[in-house]
């Protein structure tokens, strides 16, 4: 399969999963079985594309003109197969959490779930693989679309109000502020596409350079730069697997995936770096990762405190695109994969405590770490991932980003990066050591005893459940291994300044 | 020899098809006479828009007196543009009043209601298409008249005073034309707008074309319900029956936006004209003031006929905002918009007479559990709503798109920024709706609804599709708007 | 009536103006369909005397008269006054329909209704 | 009733004078002042007198809704016939020249026509009007509705 | 005239503002025979003053209302809004050309043509007659839409007379209270 078509159809597949799953909505087992089997296909068909970005090839296809001199198009570059790989292959280990998670806990409306969550997915390829910003618009605000019944999926008032903030925000962003970057940027450089080495250098001012970039980068709200970060603790209200997959990999990686392209294709780097619109925002960022940490550490709802540890972490990714240096975008582009792994794993782990205990509460789950061993040496793993010890994956692209910080001169960001490590640890370590703590007396005493009627009903969460965060946990060791091939296959994205340089 | 002829059938159709309707004197027979009379039409208005893109502007000598002596037909690409969305939703809205009208208008009235309707129409078209600036006054009359009548025909006794007050004020609008009519009348001695149009830059400094701008502007705005002109609109769409709503809010304010641009580019000669007068700064202002005015107004609204007609105000002021941007991307973006806006908010008004037809109510709380009692209509009306809010990928965000390339072009960041701010709050009232519809439980002993019968929502389909197709390929619309701003401000970009 | 310059446009301003007035300022439906009329014949007195040529006749061809009056705001104006009357035939109509529905025909107590309902 | 005597003879003999002035208007609009427009109205105003001094029932029995309704129709496609005539005589639409041999007698046939057809419209408009608004029941119970 | 409109301001019995109108009219149709218009003269006395008052004074009894009740409303605004009117008009008519003036455009540009040819091109007498039904043929056949909407929109609106309407009402009202 050619990978011009296998752009379209890697949008295509999961569209074709929801009419399936509409159609089997009434039988459950067929239902989740075309959730799966559209999920491998859909992996399988962005592996396809796989060899020919590695080859330095830059597959194009041209869907059709959305407005005179428009085009919409897809194209296939490391940055965006990247993004894409990560997203497929998790959605098959989300998928199969999924049901365990969902049936587990008894949800509601688990046809609309299933539904829309392969419509989540679909956007999600549609922006991996954008050949211009308008396309990338477009599927960022699909995307936004249709996660909101996701997010609202309780029904419930507070499911509501959440998801209000959730559009208003996202949306707000977007079309307050992006929308107009893009049709400013259009009338500047007259033309969106994606070009190595940026459209805008030269054609305007220094001062319009940096309206723009402000635009851009808080009109990404997914990217959930403070201040508009309120939206991602707002979405926690979802299910379990949508906070796993979307909020922490799909939709909020689609988020910094767009302040990446837009650095490193639209204004491009080396354009950032002589006009210097970017420091300030560097700083917006490394505020962001600062006080997102110290607020996390006082929440003691798990998912809350994972939420603003993903603040914390999405700003990595705008300080390494905003540094406006090569090994700062590629470690933000490689950090986009280690924390998804990192951070899914940690979700996971977070539902599968709700499904076994009905605990949300970080200081309820003291003791639970011996009844569900697994799912707390996989928070474990996951939490060191984040952190950016070895050997997980996390350390590499942490490691990319204080290089990338040396090397520009800005000491004080390789101190907040330290600074951030050593607050990762505060507020994630704990929930591990809690779990392996004795119990408190009061539920139950016998840390052995499995029958004693308090804590006696608390085991382990289904096999559904368990295995996809194992699954994930050994796929942070993985990563670090292989770390080097990630590098390199992201590397091309820079040639803009070897390029530059070479005069080629 | 009929396709010379085709801008007298254009109009001469439905105008000679409304007495019949009243000699038949049976609903059924006329609702039968008024589709086949609104499809022909349709097909005309394509035709035309065909030839006119084939051969450029035609022009039709009514009664072979040639112009300026006699009344002239004149199709430019503008004209022919608005012909095609005025009748194309004339056509779609005949199947849908079929079922809505029987449900809310008396039995023995309703071939009444379909001579009305079609004197509506060809009133909107005669205005359209005529060359001749006191024809339009006539056919402003027909449409006018016709329209006060379909409005009164709601079930709610509020209908007839919102129709009153719509006369007065229309009527007022009606005055204050022909009162600018004849001041440029009086200093060129003519009435064909081509003719005006080259001889009235000669004279553009005299005080007498000062006013009688003014005046046009005024009497327009009125039709158009341009804030703070508006107050007629929001009753007359709440309680008018839905058919006729769903007509009126996509053509008949965009006929008056359309009169306007002819006004204000082909007679007064457009940005000249803005040197010597500020009237584009004072649409501008206006236009910003009905986008956000209405727009916060229409959030509070419990009624969704009402919400929906703020909305259109808003709306409104987008078209506004876009001729006065007076760049070919701004007045792209306000024509374009007037094709959109008629099939996004026809859409969103059909889906509400969905619900009236089964729920019997248009309150807010009565869309309760929708989503799933009626989910076509619903889904109709989601579609609809993101046109309204500018979603990418519906029809909503190509004209916003060049209304505000329009206005970034001419340096108008705050403007741009008003445009996006009111579709933020279009955002908030849609979601207001969308949330009862589908996150709210039905109330008990509702279990009843059905999904609307089909006659209904197939038009409300079609222009879902549509929606979303030009909302995907707006190469050919924006082709023809822009074709048609071109034609209106000359070559300079 | 030959006076001269611009004073007879006056006159007409003066006319439409109170029409205007009654249309806007007054309370009473009926009222405002009469204020309308005259606010309309105002209008049409105007165009009439633009029409008006110093010495001139009615435009009806006749052997030996050379100077007419000018014909087309004549035919306009007629055109108007029959738009005129159909207006008011509505208008009065929605009258009577208001009247029965409201029991009343002063503008300011319909919106006491009105404000009344939901 | 038989104080109106004397009005209703008088009546009686005015109103044929008012038709046939109307018939007069309507034909010799071509040369003094007047047309269908005028005498549309001035039939229509000895129809109404009729009616006032006769009484609505009466006037109803002499022109029955639908034959007005009917007249009123017929008068709007008369015109707009004329026009669609002249398509098909290889005119414009309303060009009456093509609709005799000549193009002044075409004129002529035209304007004839037309004027027939606007003061048939108008009469019948006329007296619909006026008969709806007679015919309303006058009994309003105490203001309310 | 302007007496009269004054008049018709003031008084606040119904009846004699439709009689005042009547005579207005009158006046008004007076005026168009000095200014030469005598077809506007002749329909305007036939309408204005005839029609118009017939309509005014049946309604008047249909709705049983002669008096107008005293208003508690403000007159500032719209005599404001009336003002500004007023004098942007007065300001318009500046540049215009003098009443009467026989080199104004109007009497220059089309209308020549109707005076001079209109006998050899239509045939008949009467200018206004031939531009009314023949070179603005157009205009007519949309006036008589015009009284054909009004005539269908009266019959749609009170067509079915009052007590078949009240009963629709009383129906409507038992549906809604079940």
């Amino acid at each position: 399969m050619s990978p011009e078509i296998a752009m379209p159809l890697a949008v295509a597949v999961p569209l074709v999963g929801v009419a399936l799953i509409l159609l089997a909505r009434n039988r459950p087992n067929l239902r989740e079985a075309m959730t799966m089997v559209t999920a491998f296909s859909l992996f399988a068909v962005v592996l396809s594309i796989f060899p020919a970005v590695i080859a330095g090839e830059r597959p194009t296809i041209v869907l059709f003109e959305m407005f005179p001199g428009l085009r919409f198009a897809l194209s296939a570059e490391p940055l965006g197969t990247t993004f894409a790989g990560i997203a497929s292959l998790l959605w098959i280990v989300t998928s199969i959490y999924s049901i365990g998670y969902m049936r587990g806990h008894h949800e509601q409306n688990q046809t609309r779930f299933y539904a829309f969550f392969a419509v989540a997915l679909a956007t999600t390829m549609g922006v991996a693989f954008s050949d211009n910003m308008l396309t990338l618009f477009t599927f960022y605000e699909a995307l936004t679309l249709c996660t909101f019944p996701l997010v609202t999926h309780a029904g419930t008032d507070e499911a509501r109000r959440a998801g209000r903030v959730y559009l208003g925000i996202l949306l707000g962003t977007s079309i307050g502020l992006q929308l107009l970057a893009v049709v400013a940027t259009w009338l500047i450089a007259g033309t969106l596409d994606f070009t190595d080495g940026g459209i805008l250098a030269g054609k305007a001012s220094d001062g319009v350079i940096a309206v723009l970039l402000a635009l851009y980068i808080f009109g990404i709200g997914k990217a959930a730069l403070m201040p508009f970060h309120r939206w991602l603790p707002a979405a926690m209200v979802a299910p379990t697997p949508v906070s796993a997959l979307l909020h922490a990999v799909a939709v909020v990686k689609a988020g910094v995936f767009t302040v990446l392209k837009v650095t490193v294709y639209i204004f491009g780097i080396d354009l950032l770096a002589t006009t210097g619109a970017s420091t300030w925002l560097a700083y917006m960022a490394a505020a962001t990762i600062l006080i997102a940490s110290l607020v996390a550490m006082t929440k003691d709802n798990l998912k809350a405190r994972l939420a603003y540890s993903t603040i914390s972490q999405l700003s990595y990714i705008v300080l390494g695109a905003m540094m406006a240096t090569g090994a700062g975008v590629v470690g933000g582009a490689m950090h986009i994969a280690m924390h998804a792994f990192g951070k899914i794993t940690l979700f996971f782990c977070a539902g599968a405590i709700l499904v076994a205990s009905h605990k949300t509460e970080i200081s309820q789950m003291q003791g639970l770490g011996r009844r569900m061993p697994f799912t707390f040496a996989a928070f474990f793993l996951g939490a060191l991932s984040i952190i950016g010890l070895p050997p997980m994956g996390g350390s590499w692209s942490k490691f990319e980003l204080v290089l990338a910080a040396a090397d520009t001169g800005h000491l004080v960001f390789v101190a907040v990066l330290m600074i951030s490590s050593l607050l990762n640890i505060a507020y994630l370590i704990p929930v591990a050591i809690r779990g392996f703590l004795p119990a408190p007396a009061e539920a139950g005493g016998n840390p052995g005893g499995n029958h004693e009627p308090d804590g006696g009903g608390i085991s382990e969460a289904p096999a559904f459940c368990v295995v996809p965060l194992c699954f994930t946990a050994l796929g942070c060791i993985v990563l670090f291994f292989y770390a080097d091939w990630l590098y390199a296959f992201l590397r091309p994205i820079t040639g803009a300044i070897t390029g530059a340089i070479t005069g080629g | 020899m009929i396709l010379l002829h085709l801008p007298a059938l254009q109009v001469v159709v439905p105008l000679m098809a409304a007495p019949a309707c009243v000699l038949l004197r049976h609903g059924r027979i006329a609702w039968a006479l008024a589709l086949v009379v609104t499809w022909t039409a349709f097909a005309v208005a394509l035709a035309l828009l065909l030839q006119v893109i084939d051969s450029g502007p035609i022009s039709y000598a009514m009664g072979g007196w040639a112009p300026p002596w006699g009344i002239e037909y004149r199709v430019d690409t503008l004209a022919a543009f608005i012909l095609v969305i005025v009748t194309s939703i004339g056509a779609l809205v005949v199947p849908f009043a079929r079922a809505s009208v029987e449900r809310e208008v008396a039995s023995d009235r309703i071939y009444l209601f379909y001579t009305m309707y079609l004197l509506c129409l060809s009133g909107l078209l005669g205005i359209t298409i005529t060359g001749d600036a006191f024809n339009l006054f006539v056919f402003l009359e027909i449409s006018s008249l016709s329209s006060y009548v379909l409005i009164s025909l709601g079930r709610d006794r509020r209908a007839l005073t919102a129709a009153f007050r719509y006369l007065i004020l229309g009527t007022i609008g009606a005055t204050f034309y022909i009162i600018g009519v004849g001041m440029i009348y009086m200093v060129t001695g003519t009435l064909n707008i081509a003719d005006l149009a080259s001889k009235l830059p000669a004279m553009a400094d005299s005080r007498t074309v000062h006013m009688a701008l003014a005046f046009l502007t005024v009497g327009i705005s009125l039709k158009l319900a341009l804030f703070p002109l508006h107050l007629w609109l929001p009753n007359a769409y709440a309680f008018a029956p839905t058919a006729v709503t769903v007509f009126l809010a996509a053509t008949a304010t965009k006929v008056a936006v359309y009169v306007m641009i002819r006004i204000v580019y082909t007679v007064f000669g457009g940005p000249a004209i803005f040197e010597q007068m500020p009237i584009d700064e004072m649409l501008m202002g206006l236009g910003m003031l009905s986008m956000i005015g209405a727009s916060l107004v229409a959030i509070f609204q419990d009624n969704v006929k009402r919400l929906l007609a703020y909305s259109s105000l808003s709306q409104i002021g987008y078209m506004v905002l876009g001729l006065s941007l007076a760049n070919v991307s701004g007045l792209a973006g306000g024509i374009v918009h007037i094709f959109n806006h008629a099939m996004m908010k026809a859409a969103l008004f059909m889906a509400v007479g969905c619900i009236f037809y089964r729920v019997g109510s248009v309150h807010i709380d009565a869309l309760a559990g929708l989503g799933r009692r009626m989910p076509l209509t619903m889904a109709g009306f989601v579609i609809g709503g993101l046109s309204l809010i500018g979603a990418p990928l519906t029809v909503g965000f190509v004209s916003k798109w060049y209304l505000i390339q329009g206005a970034l072009e001419r340096g108008l960041w705050p403007v741009a920024l008003v445009i996006l701010a009111s579709g933020l709050l279009a955002l908030i009232y849609v979601w207001r709706i969308v949330e009862v519809a589908y996150f709210r439980p039905s109330p008990d002993g509702a279990t009843e609804i059905r999904e609307a019968p089909l006659s209904m929502l197939i038009p409300l389909g079609v222009l879902c599709v549509a929606c979303i197709y030009f909302g995907i390929d707006a190469t050919a619309t924006m082709d023809l708007a822009t074709a048609a701003a071109v034609e209106l401000i000359g070559s300079h970009p | 009536m030959d006076v001269p310059g611009l004073y007879n446009y006056w006159i007409v301003v003066v006319l439409m103006m109170i029409g205007f007035y009654v249309v806007i300022a007054q309370g009473n439906l009926v009222k405002k369909i009469f204020g309308l009329n005259i606010f309309q014949v105002g209008v049409f007195v105007f165009y009439i005397s633009m029409a008006k040529v110093k010495g001139g006749t009615a435009p009806i061809l006749d052997g030996g008269i050379e100077v007419y009056s000018n014909p087309l705001p004549h035919v306009l104006i007629l055109t108007a006054i029959v738009v005129g009357i159909a207006t008011m035939a509505l208008g009065l109509a929605l009258v009577v329909r208001i009247r029965d529905a409201y029991g009343t025909i002063e503008e300011d107590e319909i919106e006491t209704q009105e404000g009344e309902l939901p | 009733m038989k104080r109106k005597a004397v009005l209703r003879v008088t009546a009686k003999m005015l109103i044929p004078m008012i038709m046939l002035f109307a018939l007069y208007v309507q034909f010799h609009g071509d040369f003094g002042p007047g047309g269908g427009f005028q005498a549309g109205v001035i039939f229509a105003s000895a129809f109404i007198l009729y009616a006032l001094l006769f009484g609505v029932a009466n006037a109803r029995r002499v022109a029955p809704p639908g034959f007005v309704r009917a007249s009123l129709s017929f008068g709007v496609l008369l015109y707009a016939g004329v026009g669609v005539a002249g398509l098909f005589l290889g005119g414009n639409y309303l060009d009456y020249s093509v609709l005799a041999d000549d193009p002044v007698h075409g004129q002529h046939l035209g304007i004839m026509l037309i004027e027939f057809g606007v003061g048939t419209t108008v009469a019948s408009a006329m007296i619909t009007i006026f008969l709806i608004f007679a015919g309303q029941d006058p009994e309003i119970g105490g203001g309310e509705r | 005239m302007a007496v009269t409109g004054l008049a018709m301001v003031r008084l606040r019995n119904l009846f004699a503002v439709v009689m005042l109108s009547g005579i207005f009219s009158l006046s008004a149709a007076t005026l168009y025979v000095v200014l030469d218009a005598v077809d506007v003269a002749f329909t305007e006395a036939a309408v204005g003053a005839g029609i118009a008052t017939v309509l005014g004074i049946a309604t008047l009894a249909v709705v049983r209302t002669e008096m107008e009740k005293v208003q508690k409303r403000s007159v500032v605004g719209p005599l404001l809004i009336v003002l500004v009117t007023g004098v942007a008009l007065i300001y318009g008519t500046l540049d215009m050309p003098h009443y009467g003036d026989p080199a104004a455009p109007i009497h220059h540009h089309v209308a020549p043509r109707y005076i001079e040819d209109s006998g050899r091109e239509v045939g008949i007498p009467n200018i206004v007659t031939s531009v009314l039904a023949s070179y603005r043929g157009y205009d007519t056949l949309g006036e008589t839409a015009v009284i054909f909407t009004a005539a269908v929109g009266v019959m749609v609106l009170l067509g079915r007379g009052r007590r078949r309407r009240r009963q629709d009402q009383r129906e409507k009202r038992r549906e809604a209270a079940e």
